[in-house]
């Protein structure tokens, strides 16, 4: 199995779909010729032609629409929002349409379609190149929302998606495609290559939409996290000798409750990590699916770890990041009550 | 006013903000005399492959085919035959018919909601004519005529309007939010505009496809505004993508006249040089008019030639809906008066003056209609209306959220089932 | 004090506000000639001239553009969104540039504005004229949100809102327009004249935002409500006899803390109602934040009653709707546990 | 392909997608012999009362002003004294010095982003000298030329750039995001296309307020494929806003060439056409031709005569940003192609025709403002660089996301604290 970067792993997923399916197009802004921003269509258009790999105008409201009217034909159109704060655009076409054509029609008519887009912070992209908008996607029904955190699941889990029959939100954590991130930025940047996830297998293959990975097995506490933070909490609890079983979601919608539960039946104890702000993010639909299904289980409060509620500031990325220092007053608070 | 933008500067002229205002409100006369109406025939019709630098004039020009004397002149003339002209006027009474009685079916509190296409019935039923069947539509609310056209039975059409046991769209669409692949009908959105860049990705994949079909966009002059317009323009012009970009103007938007879209200034018909595509605008009251320049539309398309916008220019006869009375807010009698005519008397005159038509049959087939239309809907109420709905079935609103029902779904839908019992 | 319906009092808090600063304009679909769909601003264009109140053009990302552009000039734009369900084409302007403006300014420039817009169901609207989209607003820092559910705290709460110095994003239960609804969509139509808060005081007065009302007070539980779910979850306590604090939200952001807090801590137990649907709905954040604030005194795990996780469906509106019976099974829940 | 869609008709034609290429790629020798460049001076100037229809010519023509031979010719030469163009030189000559030291400082980590806006500084720095003082921009991020000729002190914007103590965004936004109300200069979005539609609606403002001072939109090329460009002009029309609307077309966007946005079939001036407003098509590079394009809209705008979209043609001599390589899409020597030449080397030749300039003048400015420019970035960087920041005042990051703290944030704001300690 080749040892690859996230960015590799997702162009592979590309090429496994393109391959295997004539329907599967490629497009947005600058995926054709040049290959992504992040290079992550790089080649495309190269081998499956400019018909199944172009550029598109800057509309993001134009690309989505456009692509429901191919997933209307029957292609299976796989987007690339270039990054996650410019999906706004494309909103309306996504909360209108995408998602709830398939209801709407009552089945006539469905909306298989990837939208790609890289998210999250640390990377120093401000205010505009570092948000994490997933709540607003776990909100609407109709949509499923994925989110990898290793080269094995986003190959994986993109196959997965563009096969899936539901319209699916693929959220790519930039900060982590090159690799790992512990949330010190201040350590050397780590590459995927001595990751055991960075081996990915050739060819086709998937990992399933709805199914957690439970990424550290532990008797104390239950951490859910998902894309850079899966990261960011295991570096956290290894630091803080906390016997913790990290899960990482994957899925947010549909979410994988039944691993969340036993989880949490078995430790007493929850912290949900996420990026995002911290009001009406997922993890306020985390603590609440926890606390309706698990309470009397639960010895102490479910504890977030999250962005602030402000919007990001790129001098201050750091003082926002929810980085170790965050993990670990959480960490302690969650143990001690 | 806060202080750092208060100093005026006192020797320059004071700007003032235009609000446009339509030309009569209610207790005015309405007198379109001072509308330009070119004369029938007198538009020039280019070749399909015409670049779209030649064919600008149509844009602020009007196609008409149909004169004064109810004869067909000019360039544009389809050189339709009467059974296929018997046709069109007999889907647009259909039309006209079936409208009035789902009217009185929403008085009658039989559903909650209806939308009349009166004035505008040549639009859709003559569209459905000039395009190939398997051609693809994107319409949005008053292009009932496609689906009539394409003989869509109309009880399918009742019981979606019913939301009774017989809609296949169980329960989930407003009245009228008609959808039907099977038709060429993609499902109406209540959103305004989504539908229109959403014609031109379904060209585009036809075009990756090489497949020979060509998609049908639709939106109304108040919905041009939205972003939506300009991304289906961009998109049409840059992948030369083969779709028909139709705007229904019928000068209102519920309450707000053309104007506050624009019209002012420009033809909707204009807006297409920006981008680089043929603009035509057209008599929409005209039959002759309306079919030519679809079909014109269509086979450039289809010859890969690119998108054209048509601009059907209409007139919006009765209100925007059961929910509105437009005497709020327009002469009474601005309908009327309205100098295009209707479109099924114009038709109706025309075949007439062709020989091929007459009041005794005309008055048959509204008798015919009218009885096929009232059987339909016999039929339709056997399956229940409005307001009995939504008690059977409640299970099947977790239906199609998904392909399949997780299990957040799953457990909603026993909770639903219990409140139900 | 004048007895009011809601429409008549959102009239009147817009004709006080336009009185007394010069600056406030507004604008919108049919909002001009015509006064709206719902008539909310209808007469203000025969008072304050086709200069401050005007129609707009159908474009829901135009109209939040134009009052940004107003609001930098030192204007106070009162814009109407005509349904809430068509806000999404506004998002990107909402979310990019009224939320983040003063943020990324430091202060330079500020967006006072009220996006006022009908929401909820209840009213035969569908898919499309039903939602309750409140959660995708409260996830953006930056923006306030308040909703009413009387005449009388409509009047103060929009004059206070037009007042206020931040963007109000302020969603009108369209439902109880003209009259409070129990949640018994088969009974008669209630106006609102025999109710109390329809009585509105005339000319300026405010209602805080940030404030919420104990609209009954009770020892055994805390709901949670804002709208014309205030109504229904009074209706319901009384119906089942359950001794409940009823607390009316008003504002979602910022939220009146205290209010909740003191009424858990009290009852220690607590349910969350809402229209909206469930997943990442604006409940989520209410149980997060009241298990994570009153987890030693919650006797039972908070309760959610809100919309199903699927889009509006007309017909079945009564099986969606978050009515009497929903309020039943869950109050039985919260008091059993 | 699935079943239902896969019946192909083999008597019509195949269609295709059509995916706009650049003419040149990596490899390829740039020759732009092919391109249409009108003469100076041959395009017409209207009155700037003519109706929109009255210059629809101009929106495919190319307003140029200097000739080959360095000479202002035609009626749209703007007769600027000396003085005058001797500042639009010096700014541009500053802005393309400020470009280069603060690329350099991002190469040096002394901060993390920079974007320059080689070849490109005449359109900002002359569009400033045609407007009044008080006029608004709403700024993309290429127009630093706007604040630069307005006298925005250098040692501000680099202090934004390295958001360092000094940075009056308290590090809040990317470098290059300057914000100034003073210099008429809107916070820039780092979302394309959001300001075009607001300039519209402080113009609206203006009006609204009986104002003398006009609004200016800024906006890339690729950017207009953006719904709020569609906004922008809809509600410029429908208001007779008091707004100039500005295409600067450099030609690219990222890597995407203009024909991506529709440059292929029209130029972004002839937008203007379907909205009922003027458009101008405008030599970018030529100072004197930026001059009077902008001094026309804005004198038409002030007049209450509405709104104007100017179309600046120019080209991105360098990448898009630090973070951009160009040589991946296309010929590395393309800029040095480019036919329109470098605007301070063609103002610099016209100042030296008319005997106003000479190389040593320039060659003593250039070595003054880069005294001046490191004297700022000396100043500058005694306040910090961007590596320092993020660690002192994190408590400032809950200021300004509302007028007053709220609880919330004030609670993470001690759990912020808690963490810096
Ligand atoms: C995005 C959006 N905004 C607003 C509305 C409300 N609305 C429904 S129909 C309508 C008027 C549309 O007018 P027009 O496009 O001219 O079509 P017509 O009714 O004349 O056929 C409006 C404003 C909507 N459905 N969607
Ligand atoms: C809404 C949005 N979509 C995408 C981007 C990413 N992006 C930043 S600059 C750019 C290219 C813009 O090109 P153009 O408008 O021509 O301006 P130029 O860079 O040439 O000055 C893109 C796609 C963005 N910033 N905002
Ligand atoms: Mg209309
Ligand atoms: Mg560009």
């Amino acid at each position: 199995m080749p040892a690859m970067n996230m960015i590799q792993a997702l162009n592979d997923a590309h090429r496994v779909a393109m391959r295997a399916d004539p329907d599967v197009v490629v497009f947005g802004e600058d995926v054709g010729f040049f290959g992504g921003v992040f290079r992550v269509t790089e080649g495309l258009q190269k081998e499956f032609g400019k018909q199944r790999s172009f550029d598109s105008p800057i509309s993001e409201g134009g690309i989505v629409a456009a692509a429901v009217g191919m997933a209307a034909y029957g292609l299976k159109p796989v987007i690339e929002i270039q990054f996650a704060d410019y999906i706004y655009p494309g909103y309306d076409q996504i909360v209108s349409e995408v998602a709830k054509i398939r209801y709407r029609t009552a089945g006539e008519w469905s909306m298989p379609m990837v939208i790609r887009s890289p998210y999250g912070g640390g990377i120093f992209g401000g205010q505009t190149h570092s948000q994490s908008p997933e709540s607003l996607f776990t909100h609407i029904a109709g949509l499923k929302v994925v989110i990898p955190s290793t080269p094995h699941d986003a190959k994986g889990l993109l196959i997965a998606a563009i096969e899936d029959p539901d319209p699916v939100i693929f959220f790519e954590p930039k900060r982590i495609y090159n690799g790992p991130f512990d949330g010190y930025h201040d350590r050397p940047v780590k590459p995927w290559a001595k990751h055991p996830a960075s081996e990915v297998p050739t060819g086709h293959f998937t990992v399933p939409i709805g199914k957690a990975a439970v990424v550290r097995e532990g008797a104390e506490l239950t951490v859910l996290a998902y894309g850079t933070m899966v990261h960011v909490a295991l570096a956290a609890v290894e630091e803080h000798g906390v016997d913790a079983e990290v899960i990482d979601l994957r899925t947010l919608v549909p979410l994988d409750i039944e691993t969340i539960e036993k989880s949490v039946e078995k430790t007493g104890r929850c912290l949900v990590v996420h990026e995002a702000p911290k009001t009406s993010g997922f993890g306020a639909e985390l603590v609440s699916l926890v606390q309706e299904r698990c309470f009397y289980h639960l010895e102490a409060p479910v504890v977030r770890v999250t962005g602030w509620d402000t919007p990001y500031p790129p001098a201050y990325e750091w003082a926002y990041f929810p980085g170790p220092k965050r993990m670990k007053t959480a960490l302690e608070k969650v143990m001690a009550d | 006013m806060r202080g750092e933008d208060s100093q005026k500067q006192p020797n320059r002229p004071q700007l003032s903000l235009h609000v446009p205002e339509p030309p009569f409100r209610p207790g005015d006369t309405p007198d379109f005399s001072r509308l330009q109406i070119p004369a029938a025939g007198s538009a020039p019709r280019p070749d399909v492959a015409a670049s779209a630098a030649d064919v600008i004039s149509l844009a602020t020009d009007l196609v008409r085919v149909l004169g004064d004397d109810d004869r067909a002149v000019g360039p544009w003339d389809p050189k339709l035959d009467a059974d296929t002209l018997r046709k069109i006027l007999r889907d647009m009474v259909t039309v006209r018919i079936f409208d009035d009685r789902m009217y009185r079916a929403q008085r009658q509190g039989k559903t909650s909601f209806y939308m009349k296409a009166t004035g505008e019935e040549a639009i859709a039923v003559t569209a459905a004519a000039a395009l190939d069947r398997d051609d693809m539509n994107f319409p949005t609310y008053r292009q009932q005529g496609l689906l009539i056209a394409r003989g869509y039975p109309l009880t399918e059409m009742m019981c979606q309007i019913y939301s009774n046991a017989g809609d296949k769209l169980k329960g989930r669409q407003l009245p009228i939010m008609y959808s039907d692949k099977a038709h060429g009908f993609f499902t109406i959105s209540g959103n305004l505009g989504t539908q229109f860049p959403q014609a031109v990705g379904w060209a585009m994949a036809s075009a990756i496809k090489g497949d020979s079909r060509v998609a049908v966009g639709w939106i109304g002059d108040g919905a041009t505004a939205e972003g939506d317009f300009h991304s289906a323009m961009t998109f049409a012009a840059v992948y030369n993508a083969p779709a028909v970009l139709v705007v229904v103007n019928n000068q209102w938007a519920i309450s707000s006249f053309s104007g506050i879209a624009g019209a002012e200034r420009a033809t909707f018909a204009q807006r297409a040089i920006g981008y680089g595509i043929p603009g035509l605008r057209v008599d929409g009251n005209d039959v002759l008019a309306v079919y030519a320049a679809m079909r014109w539309a269509a086979d450039r398309a289809r010859s890969n030639l690119g998108a054209t916008l048509i601009e059907y220019f209409t007139y919006r006869a009765e209100g925007h809906s059961t929910s509105d009375d437009p005497s709020g807010y327009r002469p009474a009698g601005e309908a009327k008066a309205w100098p295009l005519g209707d479109p099924i008397e114009r038709l109706k005159a025309h075949l007439i003056a062709l020989g091929e038509w007459d009041d005794e049959r005309h008055q048959a087939i509204i008798a015919e209609i009218d009885a096929q239309v009232r059987a339909a809907q016999k039929q339709a109420e056997k399956q229940g209306v409005l307001p009995e709905q939504g008690k059977d079935n409640i299970e099947s609103i977790f239906d199609d959220v998904y392909a399949e029902v997780p299990w957040h779904l799953a457990e909603q839908r026993e909770q639903s089932l219990d409140e139900a019992r």
